[in-house]
């Protein structure tokens, strides 16, 4: 047993987070590090910098143009960035339907969109969920009917994140309404531009536009646009949940807001004396803390392991979410009365207004709010001790 | 020992009740929160002829001489529409400074203006390095003849745009964090000098950056004894956190409401998910939760009024402590029992987790009175 | 609203603490106080003693020798008798078996059992639960079957508290299985000297023998000792459970237990400092006292409704039983390495042997696991949660 | 980065695991418990047969070499298997006592019949007003002639009882609190002048309180450096910390899994309670704990070797800290999902829960380690 990273791993990691210190725009950084508004330029320009490095797909095989790193390099990669405040790379082109199409799809598909996705020129969303079909996702009522070469789409999609700037979704849509619920749903890639679709902003409890609804009227999809077999799309839905969710440990991320969160903390007064050092607050953090050391270890024990992820991922979506959702509470307790005011136009990167209070207390209340989705999307947290229960535990 | 209300009592949250359902729903409040000001005149007025805004004060002051607890009785009906309107700033708070401090003459001049609904207050109290501690006053207000001039900036003053006149607090002798030295002015916000920063806050209320440049005030500007506000400040804080434990039970408990109702509505794998054991048993603790804040906001708006000192600060911080875990409690398993829905703006149960999470940082949090009730055990 | 106790009621408690005060005797409260092992004759003096009162049954009506108390008056006295550190009544005869004869039994059962319970002559033990029959009671297995002018009992009962000193031992056992499983049950009152009835110890985890086993083979009870009618047993089941669980929040024990904790964590030492004064250990303790503010008021607000308390007990019996605990595990905690120390020996009234460590740090441990049983017995918390989820939110 | 386990550490691990399997059920376990001294010496002399006694010191002591990791190896199966031999005192707190402080000579003399079964240790370290704090030292060692007369009471010893030699700190300068001016001696427990009173523990062991009244010692018997001793003692005891984490995950791994065998068999409502969602939820999150407990254990168990004493202190700190969390949820849920059986004294559960609950007390507890993790960071 050996806790250290290998030689080869520690290079890796010094490559990676120069390459990113040279070429992560610090204007991009700075919005993530201070929770400002991202640009859909912002996310589309990082993700070109990664494309032209050959990063920005490591989970692909190299013959699509991926990288061949093992787990552990990948976690590298996923820690460095997320530290150094890079914009997550939108999984809904590149992490989810990527695979789908390089496993399933046909030979037309994977030329025509998997460079595309490759190069970020398309944008993708995911079309899962529905207003009736949340955990219960198989129970879908959006439908998709034959009609010659076309599909005929009519329904709605919803929590679609990011939709608004969307090029193309991946739905789940059911063609059979005869059959057992799980084996009439079909998976098509469809055009956002296609006439007879509405993307309607949700606004979330931070006044925020980051999800929407999706609605489809007598939407025309080709059937070349129909991945696999029609009624196999629950299988496909299936493939594409498990095959990458080590990453939703998010613990990069987590240690740089817990950083974020000291430092904030050692600026704060509480009678006088900095706010870190008053030891009821001190532990609340230590606490974090230690769960998120333990995080660490126990996401490098999976990666580690010689067989492939399995239900036990489901640990890393709960403790990585719980940890999330701790540091933004203690980060918004930490600025006190000035958690309450609300400014969302501070959010914006070109903003320049007066401040009321430190710059680092206006997005606190707003980002505690946002991260409570984390424990609600990606299959909620009591799913995930469903999964655990009924998967690894046997009950 | 007695839970009843008094058939007044009964009659005063009835009708509150009433007029918040009716004319107080969501839409309605979001187009308050929406306007100009963030709160609606015509709301206010109507409080103001249901008898809402002097309901504590003396009759000699032109209220109607009632009691802390028809206060929570108030604050729990507000709570549960989560109404935005300066309730607490300019009667509560604003009204018991000047209740307590104030000279019979202010009083009479005062409260009955607050009472027709003629007249809004804010209370200056925090700066931007004070957090919740009263004690931590900065802001200086010097002698100059017959009068003072102050200097300073106080922070998150709730409502301080709208409000007519101030309560601020200010250092008249003493060191930054001194007991003693601590003086309370009354001050036109209009006033040459002053200078008003108003924000929305998240949980649909206003506040304000306040700063004081110069600002002359006279005499009779003086609200109770120089250099000896602060066991003045205290009670009347004591009893605004009172009054908010009040708010936050109504809060609580409508949000159990919705969140219990959703459970039974919602269907997911054929089933309402409410019959569901592991959201049941959650449900109860919210329940639990719920119950034991009320116990506690009950207990503090009786004895927020002790002669005692120390019973009334270790009360009032125990019910604050409570409603502030509980409030967190409920307003996070309420979002995640709604799931996507909870972290919609469109739906209520996100705006009543948001007022509960405000409410635990208004005037002291959860480790704030932990340490202040053990010091005054 | 008057949350002010009234006069009389505040004479009442001046009553109740000078007479507890005045009779309690010393040797007995000192037991109780230091959680020493407590004999079968302290329980009986003490219950003799308020016997002679008139106080030991105040929840009896009147003309059986009850009190006629109010809730309130109730409260007062338990509290009162909790916090001087006097043992608690035994329920079995006086607060559960003897409201079920004065309502169902027959003449003579109330004529002969109701004054031996009401002077401690009899001491009585329940039989409810068995092996197999916990949380499910209805699915109890021990069966009686008539035989002439007796019934024949054969079968197994568990967790019979006190057991071992009891006279008496009320039964449900199955009459009929041929019938749904509640309809089938019956209530028995058992003499513990019948021949065919073997008392069992079950050692707990503090290695006190506190619970029993009861073995019932071909135990002939006479058909007199049938109350109400055979099947019916549930029903009356149901009104014993229902009928005093305020009780349950044992407000009084609990404040003496946090004064207690209070007064060892000012003699216990940290870094030289009493322990008290550590916030992170001061927090613990004041969470606790919170709580058990809000659960005498919650308690009040019960007796206080005009109704009769329903199923809102159980918040009463959960958070009186979270309370409990928490106080003995911070009293344990409190310990700091004097909570490993374990003689039983020590727990015995006259024993006075070299103490290891202060002294009330000998029964800390084992009062800390032997505490885990509140939120089993009595209808587990998840029973409780199960009730109220039903009864009260209608999920 | 590689966890896998090397085959001599899984050869290791399968044998004691077979041993314990075998040879320590839960009977065999209350017998060794009800016997008069505790603890078996047969099963003692099986351990060195194996090789455990010896498996963390050098070759050159007569030991295998191994590292802190098959220490850690070899705790977790003892945890598994609640044994209550005195690996703990005489092998990992004793042992590294000599091991870290020790001359050349005493480790020779000494850590090779630790290895042989032929020498028991205890660590007389805490004393009655010590608490969790190494540097609370009233045992005073003066200065007769070329040794040393040493006084005092120290508190909870692990096995002093059942030891040969006792390793005691004592103070030789300083105040009762201060750094500097504790020194380690080696006092044969049967000296003159040295009184034992032992008891059992709550959790099956044993302990005693050890007085020593004008007890000499020659110069042979002072360990490592007059007057410095703490650092030395702070490592010793960090290293013992990491064992006994790694101890309290095997017996949570066994905990759990009987808990939830018993979750699988035992019905109630005509069905498994298992069955019940909340109490799944409830077993998955002791199955998490379990895993987070793991994680900090492993990497205390490497980084209890490092160089850089902040990074051991707050890596072993933490790990303590999870495990004192985590061994508290899964105790006291794993008794209450046995329902009465839960309590029984016949039920292995209840035995690792109060295992776990006594590794809390030992060597500091969740505050302690709270405390020193916030100075470590």
């Amino acid at each position: 047993m050996d806790l250290n990273y290998t030689k080869e791993e520690q290079a890796f990691r010094d490559e990676v987070r120069s390459f990113v210190r040279d070429n992560l725009p610090k204007d991009i950084a700075d919005k993530v590090l201070h929770h400002k508004r991202l640009a859909k330029d912002d996310w589309v320009r990082w993700q070109k910098i990664l494309y032209k490095q050959g990063w920005v797909a490591p989970n692909w095989p190299k013959e699509y143009g991926g990288c061949a790193w093992t787990p552990i390099q990948q976690h590298i990669f996923d820690e460095e960035c997320g530290y150094a405040g890079a914009p997550r790379v939108m999984p809904f082109g590149l992490v989810m339907v990527a695979p789908v199409i390089q496993h399933f799809g046909s030979q037309w598909q994977k030329e025509y969109y998997l460079p595309r996705i490759l190069s970020s020129e398309d944008w993708w969303a995911q079309g899962y969920s529905e207003p009736g079909s949340g955990s219960d996702l198989a129970s879908l009522k959006t439908k998709a009917v034959r009609q010659g070469d076309h599909y005929i789409v009519d329904g709605q999609k919803t929590w679609t994140t990011l939709g608004q700037y969307a090029d193309m979704i991946f739905c789940l849509v059911r063609t059979d309404s005869t059959v057992k619920k799980q084996e009439g749903i079909s998976f098509l890639l469809i055009d956002m531009k296609s006439p007879g679709i509405t993307v309607r902003p949700i606004i979330t409890l931070d006044e925020e536009h980051e999800v929407n609804e999706v609605f489809f009227d007598n939407v025309k999809v080709p059937v070349q646009n129909l991945v696999g077999e029609e009624g196999k799309g629950w299988t496909y839905a299936k493939f594409l949940l498990g095959h990458e969710r080590t990453g939703i440990a998010r613990v990069g991320e987590s240690k740089r807001e817990l950083e974020q969160l000291k430092d904030i903390a050692s600026k704060q007064l509480r009678n006088g004396k900095p706010l870190i050092e008053d030891p009821r607050f001190r532990d609340r953090v230590t606490a974090v803390e230690v769960e998120l050391m333990a995080l660490e270890i126990t996401l490098l024990r999976v990666l580690s392991a010689r067989s492939k992820p399995g239900p036990e991922v489901s640990i890393l979506k709960i403790k990585g979410t719980d940890i999330q959702q701790a540091l933004t509470e203690l980060t918004m307790e930490a600025m006190g009365p000035y958690a309450l005011p609300f400014r969302p136009e501070a959010r914006d990167g070109n903003w320049h207004g007066e401040p009321v209070g430190p710059e680092y207390a206006a997005p606190a209340a707003a980002v505690y709010f946002n991260y409570r989705k984390t424990s609600i999307y990606g299959g909620s947290n009591e799913i995930q001790r469903n999964i655990i229960s009924q998967m690894v535990l046997g009950l | 020992m007695d839970f009843i209300f008094s058939e007044e009592q009964q009659q005063l949250r009835d009708s509150l009740q009433k007029y918040i359902s009716k004319e107080y729903g969501f839409e309605a409040r979001k187009a308050i929160i929406a306007s100009k000001q963030g709160f609606s005149d015509k709301v206010w007025a109507q409080f103001a002829d249901m008898g809402l805004l002097g309901v504590a004060f003396d009759e000699a002051h032109g209220g109607f001489g009632g009691s802390s607890v028809d206060t929570m009785l108030v604050m729990t009906e507000l709570g549960r529409g989560i109404v935005v309107e300066p309730y607490f700033s300019t009667v509560v708070l604003g009204g018991s400074l000047i209740d307590l401090a104030g000279s019979e003459a202010q009083k009479q001049a005062l409260l009955s203006e607050v009472a027709q609904g003629k007249l809004l207050l804010a209370a200056a109290l925090g700066e931007p390095n004070s957090r919740y501690e009263l004690n931590c006053v900065e802001t200086t207000a010097k002698r100059d003849g017959a009068g003072y001039v102050l200097n300073g900036h106080k922070a998150v003053v709730l409502h301080g745009e709208s409000a007519d006149k101030l309560v601020v607090s200010a250092r008249t002798a003493g060191g930054a964090r001194e007991a003693k030295g601590i003086s309370l002015f009354l001050v036109e916000r209009k006033a040459a000098g002053v200078t008003v920063l108003g924000y929305r806050t998240i949980d649909g209320m206003r506040a304000a950056e306040i700063k004081f440049a110069n600002v002359k005030v006279g005499a009779d500007a003086v609200l109770g004894e120089i250099d000896a506000a602060l066991p003045v400040l205290e009670r009347a804080a004591d009893f605004a956190v009172s009054a908010l434990c009040a708010e936050a039970v109504g809060a609580m408990e409508a949000l159990n409401a919705t969140t219990f109702e959703y459970l039974k509505t919602r269907q997911q794998f054929g089933r309402p998910i409410g019959s569901f054991q592991a959201l049941q048993h959650r449900a109860v603790d919210m329940m639990i939760h719920n119950e034991q804040s009320r116990s506690l906001a009950l207990l503090a708006s009786v004895k927020v009024q002790s002669e005692d000192p120390n019973e009334r600060k270790r009360v009032v911080s125990a019910a604050k402590i409570q409603i502030g875990r509980s409030g967190r409690l409920i307003g996070q398993e309420a979002i995640q029992m709604h799931g996507g829905m909870g972290v919609s703006n469109e739906l209520a149960a996100g705006h009543y987790a948001k007022r509960l999470a405000m409410i635990n940082a208004t005037l002291g949090d959860v480790e704030h009175h932990s340490e202040r009730f053990a010091s005054a055990a």
